[in-house]
């Protein structure tokens, strides 16, 4: 503690010497660069082909699974659909660190981490395409379904981690939102209380610079997200979100701190939505192509490809091998989702509660035999 | 005049008061260069100005704080929240502070501002996107809860509810935002709040109704006059004070009375429009009356929405049924 | 058995179900060493510690949803709002998540959690402290609202709402804590959800309430009885899903009704109770229904609640009015 | 950018070399030590006896319409009641900094910034009372009532700054709340607001330490309070609350920089709930004496006087003169406000809306006749 003023303007003393993102000493880290060369710095798993190539399919199966649902919706077999185009980095390298037994609950923009985890491609068409048995996946069965509302996800990430801290368990909760989300109440105030009691919890901000036509420096005045850590006495760390590597290193890192008890991280991951924000939305009503172009240079699926290339000698068979079988699984998977029988009507109440009190009951078999409720 | 549907006239409201009143501004999520993703503030931030029209970040429960500061100040902010399912964490800006502020005060400060919000089934939209929670904002004392109907109530209604200088929330059906082009005088009048319309005159039933299911109860109408059953349909626009006196009129002149709106029955707001007729005209009725509305169940998503919002079809039925009584 | 107080009740259900049941964890502002500031969980954090009892950060909106992440995970926790006139940031967690949790994933993760808070006026407290808004929260489908009158009731509706697989709210009307004894067997048997209680027989009039205004409705019909007028009291004691059997068989044996609750009239859940009646046994009503409550304002600061709460008087001529009829 | 990851932890950096408090750069700033010294560093209108006296004048004025209200209260004679005890130099510093035409949006506990604002002791009192009448004070129309709901002033300083902005005025919005309320969304998403707009809003945090039973370090892990400005872009800065000379100036500036559209700021108070959180509580069930009775060798007044007699000959019969006016006004004030005649019943209604609809009217008319609504 000081006892006097300083001179000229009080205020947050810069620290060190570093300028813009990490001015309040937050990290920031990128193994892989844009035309797929990579730190020695990087952790032991980049230099691992498989591993490398295991989270090359990942992604490679994300854009394709987002491709063929953005085209289900256009010919009318889908609903509202929203893309991630660009943003795989993120899902693969947070799924891909994470264990069987941890929880995720996602955003509804990471399709890619569902995948990972288990979830089935027909069940996320079938959650997209309107039908709630599409939240029942048979995959990771303790992950919660998509959260619509935005940033409400993050306190339910408190309460799973506390259900494993109370329970002895080394399990992390792992919840995803978007820059956008970073502005609502909830997620301070679920950052404040992983905080507080040390929860092994990592909060994980998609940053892809848009919250629909709302851009990033219009959300928050704030050099980086991650320090919005710093108000809940949390460690927030920025990543390079195209690099699937740091993603996935930071993650490893995080979650190791949350089972050792070292409580709740936040992890900023820098990346960019080269799509419209959902199929009912046109993007180009409020930024232009030349904002858009030059983020291409950095994604991440093709970054990953030229370091396999360069480093690891992916050939061109193996390219078009697993293009192909990429493209087959979701083909198979989205004849599989259209060819799913539809949910008897009378399942818009049957799950409302364990045993159906009486008036619903009787709504329920009113509508059962198509009338109303 | 012109051919408007019911975003427009929003629109050509909004650009109304932004016109004629500099305390006017809009504020809300994409409501700036995108217009909305309704559309329903197109082309306001380029016209206005950002100090006019405002992208918000995303925080619901500041956009309505902030309106309440504002508003204070002797602004008239027009904030719009996204989609009603959306609006929960303003609420308790809206119940504790913007719908108190005249009473706590003792009218020292005062809180006119307008809470827009897209509401209502029926559009095949994403989980959470249907919610049609109006009876909510009803029960809270000091709110208006306007709903408009068509393009021309939209606009009238509207500029109403901005001019009045106590707290207003407006939820559009947006299931009727292009749903119905009309001739709207865009002459900056503005409509009656605290007044229902009477949509179709009708000696045997009153149907009760506001928002989207005015279209439906029109066309049940429409369908039983063809059998001889002349049904009235009341559209109630403004919940909160309502128009009992209407409202009481009517049902007294048919002593029948069907009640349709899409919220889930238990709480919705039909019961409150049931307990004033059960109060004041029960002696007028000669048949129990109905509420054609949804089971308390969630709204579904796309796949089974159909099943969840009341029909045309389930109206006449229940006006069938209670013309079978007295 | 035990001679207890409402708010003793509580904490004996509280203190039954933490011990029966180790996934029961009791989480809120103050719930620690403080005990509440009701006292309702005094004594609970020395006897089960803090990993069964835990003081929260001043969250609401985060309080609530880390209830749903416990009860996904398959805990139960009862989360204490500190009064019912802060509940609202919750409200996004408990309609948007909680009530939808089972229902979204078709049974995959359900919540049972329980979410108490004090609601209701006249015990003079400050601004924003006697809300009664239990109408709201009866609107939102998957969910229960339970509200005890009685000391047994609140000891055996806590266990049942606590023991139940899906979520509850339940609301305390803070001025029954202290202000009669019961004896209860503290044996951990719980009483029906879902089902009224029927407080009082009679011929004449059914009188339908909760909560506090039980007591108001109890001295009413004392009162009638010196003038042999027979008032029914019936406690719905939950309000959704409600005991329609009970309210409707209690009407038409009577045909008369009197609803009573504090919350201000419009939208208040005696519209619901009304308009059931109105559907289901108009045929049975001699006289109109009639709704003894606040009108629609804000509840006033102390100096003038007492015009504010019905009283007993006040109900007495209500019915005394329905009498008159028929 | 740095491009490798960090050895051991990676994380927060701490910066600079100092310890606790600032180690995220949070400057923490003093001039009166607890037995009266002045630091040389201190701004100029700390060496001006009348300033001081005035500063004085008013904590002594705050603590004793304390103990009149809490007196009164346990004399049935007014409603729950809040105490300022121990904290008069965070409510006196922070308006004597502000001009009359700044805007105070007040906690629950700022009875002394509403008294030097010049809302009346009787209107406070009123309000406490139980009489809506006291929020219609004659003093600074445009100040905010009373903010029971915790937190959720915030937004309001955002609009009410807002408003400023847009008509170019050079004024501020001084938001109080207490160290529970940093916890809540609302104070996140104001903060954040503010910070994206660059509004004239200065968030003023009284850290008393506790929320009702819950102690400061229960309500959240970061080391200060301040520093939760920075995931907002907000400079934040750490006062001792107990230096009424260290919160005007520390107020000072930050109202300066808010005129002059520097943007908002966030000053931590740090101070200590020497009361009962408020007539309704009873603060030995949950802290004892011992922890208690420290904090009594450096609350505000006592230290004030201390300088005033040690730098200003500040006399006895000064002392004295001055108790038994502020003594009077206290008991004027109370008197005054046990004769205030009753509101009439009517007006439960009658400001619900400007014009009453005719329902509400209806109502309002029976209640005047003594009739239930
Ligand atoms: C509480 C809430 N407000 C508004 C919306 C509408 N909405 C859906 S996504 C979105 C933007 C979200 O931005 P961000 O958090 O950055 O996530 P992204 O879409 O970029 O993945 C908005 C405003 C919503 N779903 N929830
Ligand atoms: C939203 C809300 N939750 C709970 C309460 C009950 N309550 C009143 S004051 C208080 C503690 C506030 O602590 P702090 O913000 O530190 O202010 P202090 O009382 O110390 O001045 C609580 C929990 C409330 N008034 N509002
Ligand atoms: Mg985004
Ligand atoms: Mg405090």
């Amino acid at each position: 503690m000081h006892g006097g003023k300083e001179d000229g303007e009080v205020g947050i003393q810069p620290c060190g010497d570093r300028e813009g993102s990490d001015r309040y000493g937050i990290p920031f880290s990128r193994f892989l660069t844009p035309d797929g060369a990579l730190s020695d710095a990087a952790p032991g798993f980049a230099s691992d082909r498989g591993e490398l190539a295991a989270l090359y399919a990942g992604m490679l199966r994300t854009r394709a699974f987002d491709a063929k649902a953005v085209a289900l919706q256009r010919t009318g077999r889908l609903g509202t659909y929203a893309s991630s185009l660009g943003q795989e980095g993120v899902s693969v390298g947070l799924a891909s660190a994470m264990r069987a037994e941890d929880v995720l609950i996602p955003s509804f923009r990471e399709h890619g981490a569902q995948l990972w985890r288990g979830t089935r491609m027909e069940e996320l068409l079938l959650y997209w395409g309107g039908d709630e048995r599409g939240s029942d996946f048979a995959g990771p069965r303790e992950d919660f379904p998509v959260c619509v509302p935005v940033g409400t996800q993050y306190p339910h990430a408190v309460g799973v981690a506390m259900a494993f801290t109370l329970r002895g368990e080394a399990r992390c909760a792992v919840v995803v939102g978007g820059d956008g989300s970073t502005s609502r109440g909830d997620f301070h105030e679920a950052l404040n209380m992983a905080g507080v009691w040390a929860l092994p919890v990592v909060f994980l901000i998609n940053n892809n610079q848009w919250a629909i036509s709302v851009p990033r420096e219009a959300q928050t005045a704030a050099a980086t997200l991650a320090q919005k850590a710093i108000g809940a006495g949390l460690p927030g760390e920025q990543v390079d979100g195209c690099d699937v590597i740091a993603v996935r290193d930071a993650m490893e890192r995080a979650l190791a701190r949350g089972r050792a008890g070292g409580g709740a991280t936040v992890i900023e991951c820098i990346t960019y939505r080269l799509s419209d924000h959902t199929t009912a939305d046109d993007a180009t009503r409020y930024r232009d192509d030349t904002q858009v172009s030059p983020h291409w240079a950095e994604e991440p699926v093709t970054r990953l490809r030229e370091h396999l290339v360069q480093a690891h000698g992916w050939t061109r068979q193996e390219e078009e091998e697993l293009r192909a079988e990429t493209h087959a699984a979701v083909e198979a998977a989205a004849q599989a989702y259209l060819d799913i029988a539809p949910q008897p009507v009378a399942s818009i109440a049957d799950y409302l509660f364990e045993t159906l009190p009486p008036d619903l009951k009787a709504a329920r078999d009113r509508v059962a035999e198509g009338g109303n409720g | 005049m012109a051919e408007i549907t019911l975003v427009e006239a929003v629109r050509a409201a909004l650009a109304h008061a932004l016109e004629e009143d500099p305390s006017v501004i809009i504020l809300g999520e994409d409501v700036g260069v995108d217009g909305g993703v309704f559309r329903a503030t197109e082309g306001l931030w380029q016209r206005f100005g950002r100090d006019r029209v405002r992208d918000t970040p995303l925080s619901e429960a500041a956009i309505a704080g902030m309106a309440v500061g504002l508003a204070a100040q002797r602004f008239r902010p027009v904030v719009e929240i996204q989609f009603q399912g959306f609006i929960h964490p303003a609420l308790d800006q809206v119940a504790n502070h913007a719908a108190r502020l005249r009473n706590r005060t003792r009218g020292r400060l005062t809180c006119p501002m307008v809470l827009r919000a897209p509401y209502g089934g029926g559009v095949h939209a994403p989980e959470h996107h249907s919610e049609s929670i109006e009876a909510i904002f009803a029960h809270i004392p000091g709110l208006r809860v306007v709903i408009p109907s068509s393009p021309g109530r939209a606009y009238g209604l509207l500029l109403s509810a901005i001019r009045d200088p106590d707290p207003v929330v407006f939820f559009e059906p947006k299931r009727l935002y292009r749903a119905q082009r009309e001739e709207v005088a865009l002459d900056g009048a503005g409509l009656p709040l605290d007044t229902a319309f009477t949509l179709r005159e009708g000696r045997d039933v009153s149907v009760i109704t506001w928002g989207a299911m005015t279209r439906e109860c029109l066309e049940a109408a429409e369908a039983l006059a063809g059998d001889g059953i002349e049904a009235e349909v009341v559209d109630m626009a403004t919940l909160k004070p309502y128009d009992a006196a209407t409202l009481l009129a009517s049902v007294r002149r048919t002593g029948r009375c069907v009640i349709v709106h899409e919220a889930p029955r238990t709480g919705g707001f039909g019961g409150e429009i049931a307990a004033r007729i059960a109060e004041e005209a029960l002696d007028a009725l000669v048949a129990p009356i109905r509420r054609v509305c949804p089971p308390d169940i969630i709204p579904p998503l796309p796949k089974l929405e159909a099943a969840y919002m009341p029909t045309a079809a389930e109206i006449c039925a229940a006006v069938r049924e209670v013309m079978a009584w007295g």
